[in-house]
């Protein structure tokens, strides 16, 4: 059940040039969070700006009642949760939206992640450790600074492999490209998240293997609920309307996607 | 809380027949139906619930993006999307009732016959309150000009929809006028128990990137902080011409926002965009207006109402 | 700067017989008479500065208090406090005119006969690069409506003033109109070499404690970030319709802003209330623009003019 | 002349429930600054609170370049700028408006100030002193905790009397019931600032014994420079139009305004 938690910043720290990790003391709110759910999170006491900004729960520690976000500042909003200092209060809405399916105990899981887009897979991984699955992470980003988030894996005992688009770290060039080396039979689940364009390339090599898979979206928001109708986003599954990333997503299964390259272009430049 | 019960100040009020415990309502389109928000509270203490926008038939609504925020405010290009009169009527209101909640329903349409066709399916439900009537939706018989903009259109749509209920009927006006009192006016000649004031502010972003507007509808509705001046001048303007209860709303987020509505002229307020930055606003401002009646010692909701006008 | 020059884009622009060397004018009443700020920068480097607006007679203006803060805008009723047409013309004029600014009159009046015999007045006078009309005050004949609502009163006041000068006239419009289109078509008619859009939006604001309006005046004009959207569609609006040069403005802040603007259909954009917040916001800006344009290959800033309208 | 200038927080301190101290490297500004002058300072980037705040200049450092502000958390823009850290940068313009008039050498002067009220007045202090002026400041506070500016006062050399309506420290009263301990012939000068009903006592106790003397009005500004006539504030001098705080002020003759006992009543809410 989402409720709302006035947190405390424990840490806010940047972990690359635009990227920043915050841990939160939440415990009302850590229990109650699955893998792939998202915080609504009002920014400043004002009205610029307005609106909550939706983050993806990054991990958990759930007996201390932590929560960690893992975000890109982007615009003013994140630029102002990027100098919030420690001990500050945040408001907190959450947990929202539906998270990815869970792992049963010991399958094999491969996760995709580009960019910032790695956020809400750290949890799922953890969760899907204690489940003694086998999971390994395809891990993209611009350049190798920006893969501080592999450790964060590793530790887990999460297989990782890298690419990077400057070649400082890993493979030299796009996530998309180490798929060629994995055999989709390998695994009974895929997760992935991150720009569209990687995204609707993991989604149609899944598919054309017949792997079952989720991924998640991002859609401007105001409520986070359902309320307002304001994330809506055309997807096959939910045609001739529209789904709501806040409450049908931010997870989908891939099946219910189509991401038309046009889509994926055009989705891919905010990134 | 106080420990003289006797003392507590009187927060009822009566908007043109709705009976409301207490003067906030939740605005249409910004609190679903309802339901979206019992995580947050006791969704039936709210001084009324208006629903979303109900139509007729049900509707996909516009493409997005449907919204953008703005400095102090947001644009909404919803468009409607809601699932038809019907699975209102057999989905929602039960529920709705079931919890003891106000219930506004809120009705648009295209043509006269539209609203009244709506009007005439909600009559005999027992569990609504109230109707509110959209009249910001373009008049396709008239090519697309909004009702609200006329004030003949607006007499008609009001007298159409009285014609099929008993329920007290509530225009809800658009800001996008010349001239507010002459719908105001309109309406109430029309037989309006109460009026709805403002709607959104009808405007748009371009997306320089991209070089195009950033909703899919290109227009879009304002609402929030931003709006809050132009609203209380209307209600302001409309309650020194005529007496008849408003319900006051754009950009309420706390409860000094909430009394200036009243003293403006408001009988009851709505708050809208506000439920997306605190999902329990509504209670908060309840609250808080009691609190202020404490402090100054006002017995009745009441006795604030049009209290800025001039004397 | 660039060691290119002949990559230079060009920022000109010719707002109906205007020519401005950038398109960032300074709004009237939010830069004085332009020597206010010249602590701050060179002022006749500014695309154009309109004065203060002018009328016949002093006016002293309205009583304190004149201006509020709100939710990223603010509300002013200043009530044309200025010296007169006769002091701007021997103190004022020749100032501006010897510093080589760009300037534009801004008239104001209650009668068609008060705008008429002022520009009647600025006739003759070296350095003025246009008029603007503000037909937002109210029309005392007509029982105080404001000009800019009606548009057979927006159409004899631009032809009055039009029969008056030799100079570009630019009516400034309200946006507190039901039809901006129709308003911008009568001005058109009437002979209007430009359009300025817009004036301040009608707002009020109330003092919960004193139980009465903040303003001397109880209404005045909200301009600022909060009333971006609504001038960005009317000017989008009017840009579709017509062929028309339009100074645009409301609420522009920084050069991302203005491009808005620019691409909703302006060919020159005013900077109002984003001078109280930055001195220097119409030089950023035209900086920030050249920046954009060489960053995307823009070589005319016409190329821009309504970019974001349906091809 | 005045200008714009990026300062450089160096403290932001706390001195009584709801007053700061704000030290500001400025050397540019700090060198232009005349006692009872103003800054105009922009709080925030985002725009609410959108329009700059007017602030008085309390003391300048002028060697080491340093503008100090006192201010009271009112609303808003100031708590936001509590909340400024070390080093963080403040948008200034300035210095602003008609200062006081300077005494000339070894006049003997008497200052009266209420709460934040006392803020203008201790830069003209520090100079008097410099022309060996004698200065006398009465100061009146709500409490004795709020009385802290006085031994910046006292340090310069100035006799300061304090009042307090809570009785805390000093006379236990209003500051104006200090005026009938003195002897207005002992002056030849008087400033005051603070709540409009003290000075509106101030200004008739100096007036009926001849005394000359400035004050410091307040009014709610937008432009800070003349050019928007936001800050029309009616006042004899200026009948039948009215004065801007802003450029006509925020200093003025006493004998230029007449603080009716309304106008008092109606502007000391705000105090
Ligand atoms: C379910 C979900 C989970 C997310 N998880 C993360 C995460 O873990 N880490 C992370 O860095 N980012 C995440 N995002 C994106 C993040 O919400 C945006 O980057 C952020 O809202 C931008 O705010 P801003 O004020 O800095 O940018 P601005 O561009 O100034 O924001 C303007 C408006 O656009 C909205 N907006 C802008 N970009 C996006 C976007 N990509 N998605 C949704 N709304 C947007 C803002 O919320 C705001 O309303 C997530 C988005 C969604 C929908
Ligand atoms: C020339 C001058 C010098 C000043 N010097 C000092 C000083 O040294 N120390 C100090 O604590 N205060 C001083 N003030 C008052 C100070 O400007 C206000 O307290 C401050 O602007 C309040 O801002 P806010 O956002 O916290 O309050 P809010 O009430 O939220 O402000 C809302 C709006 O009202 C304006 N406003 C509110 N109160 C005042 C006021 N008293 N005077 C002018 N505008 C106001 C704000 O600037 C803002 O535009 C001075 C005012 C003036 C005009
Ligand atoms: C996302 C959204 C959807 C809305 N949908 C409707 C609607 O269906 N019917 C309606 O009458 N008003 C609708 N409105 C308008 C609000 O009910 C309210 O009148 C307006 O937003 C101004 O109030 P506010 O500033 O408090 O939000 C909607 C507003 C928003 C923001
Ligand atoms: C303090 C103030 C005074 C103004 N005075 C005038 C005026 O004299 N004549 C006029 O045509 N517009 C006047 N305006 C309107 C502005 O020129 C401008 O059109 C409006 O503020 C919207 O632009 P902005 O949001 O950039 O400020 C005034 C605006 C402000 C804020
Ligand atoms: S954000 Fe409101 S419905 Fe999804
Ligand atoms: S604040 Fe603009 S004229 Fe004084």
């Amino acid at each position: 059940m989402a409720a709302l938690e006035i947190g405390r910043v424990l840490d806010n720290r940047q972990v690359a040039r635009d990227k920043y990790v915050m841990d939160i003391a939440a415990p009302a709110t850590a229990r109650q969070c699955q893998p792939g759910q998202f915080l609504h999170i009002r920014i400043t006491d004002t009205y610029d700006p307005l609106l909550r900004r939706p983050l993806s729960v990054y991990d958990v520690l759930f007996d201390s009642g932590i929560i960690s976000l893992l975000y890109r500042v982007v615009g003013q909003g994140t630029s102002l949760l990027a100098k919030a200092a420690v001990d500050e209060a945040v408001d907190i809405m959450g947990p929202l939206g539906q998270g990815f399916t869970l792992p049963s105990e010991n399958e094999s899981i491969i996760l995709v992640g580009g960019g910032v887009g790695v956020a809400p897979l750290l949890y799922l991984a953890r969760l899907s450790r204690v489940r003694q699955c086998r999971v390994r992470l395809l891990l993209g980003a611009a350049g190798g600074a920006q893969l501080g988030a592999a450790s964060r894996f590793e530790k887990l005992g999460v297989e990782v492999k890298t690419a990077c688009l400057d070649g400082s770290a890993g493979y030299h060039g796009v996530v998309t490209d180490l798929l060629e080396h994995e055999d989709a039979g390998d695994y009974s689940r895929l997760y992935t998240c991150g720009p569209a364009p990687m995204m609707a390339v993991v989604s149609s090599w899944a598919q054309a293997h017949g792997l079952w898979g989720e991924l998640s979206l991002e859609e401007h928001m105001a409520c986070g609920v359902g309320a307002c109708l304001g994330c809506a986003c055309q997807l096959k599954a939910f045609e001739p309307g529209y789904a709501k990333v806040c409450t049908d997503g931010p997870v989908f299964n891939i099946q219910a996607v189509e991401l038309s390259p046009d889509q994926a272009r055009k989705e891919g430049h905010n990134e | 809380m106080n420990s003289r019960p006797m003392s507590y100040p009187d927060l009822s009020t009566d908007l043109g027949g709705i009976k409301m415990n207490n003067p906030v309502a939740v605005a249409s389109g910004t609190f679903g139906y309802g339901r979206e928000y019992e995580d947050y509270m006791d969704i039936a203490v709210i001084g009324a619930v208006i629903v979303k926008g109900t139509t007729l038939e049900p509707r996909v609504g516009n493409p997005p993006p449907r919204i953008i925020e703005t400095p102090a405010g947001m644009l909404n290009a919803i468009g409607l999307e809601n699932p038809g009169v019907d699975i209102f009527l057999s989905e929602h209101l039960p529920y709705l009732r079931d919890k003891g909640v106000t219930v506004i329903a809120n009705l648009a349409g295209n043509s006269i016959d539209d609203y009244a066709a709506v009007a005439a399916k909600l009559e005999g439900h027992a569990g609504i309150a109230g109707i509110e009537l959209n009249i910001s939706c373009p008049n396709v018989k008239k090519g697309g000009l909004q009702f609200g903009t006329d004030p003949v259109m607006v007499k008609q749509v009001v007298e159409a929809v009285k014609q099929e209920t008993f329920l007290p009927v509530m225009p809800k006006l658009s800001p996008n006028v010349t001239n507010i009192v002459e719908i105001a006016a309109a309406a109430r000649e029309g037989g309006a128990d109460a009026l709805s004031m403002i709607n959104t502010l009808m405007g748009m972003a371009i997306d320089i990137e991209q070089r195009r507007p950033v909703l899919g509808n290109v227009f879009g509705g304002l609402s929030g902080p931003a709006i809050k001046p132009v609203a209380l001048r209307m209600i302001y303007q409309v309650h020194r011409e005529m007496d008849i209860p408003i319900l006051g709303g754009g950009g309420i987020m706390n409860a000094r926002d909430a009394l200036e509505f009243i003293m403006a002229g408001a009988t009851a307020v709505s708050v809208g965009t506000g439920n997306f930055v605190n999902p329990r606003a509504a209670l908060d401002i309840a609250r808080g207006i009691q609190g202020f009646m404490q402090d100054n010692g006002v017995k009745q909701i009441s006795e604030l109402v049009g209290a800025a006008q001039p004397r």
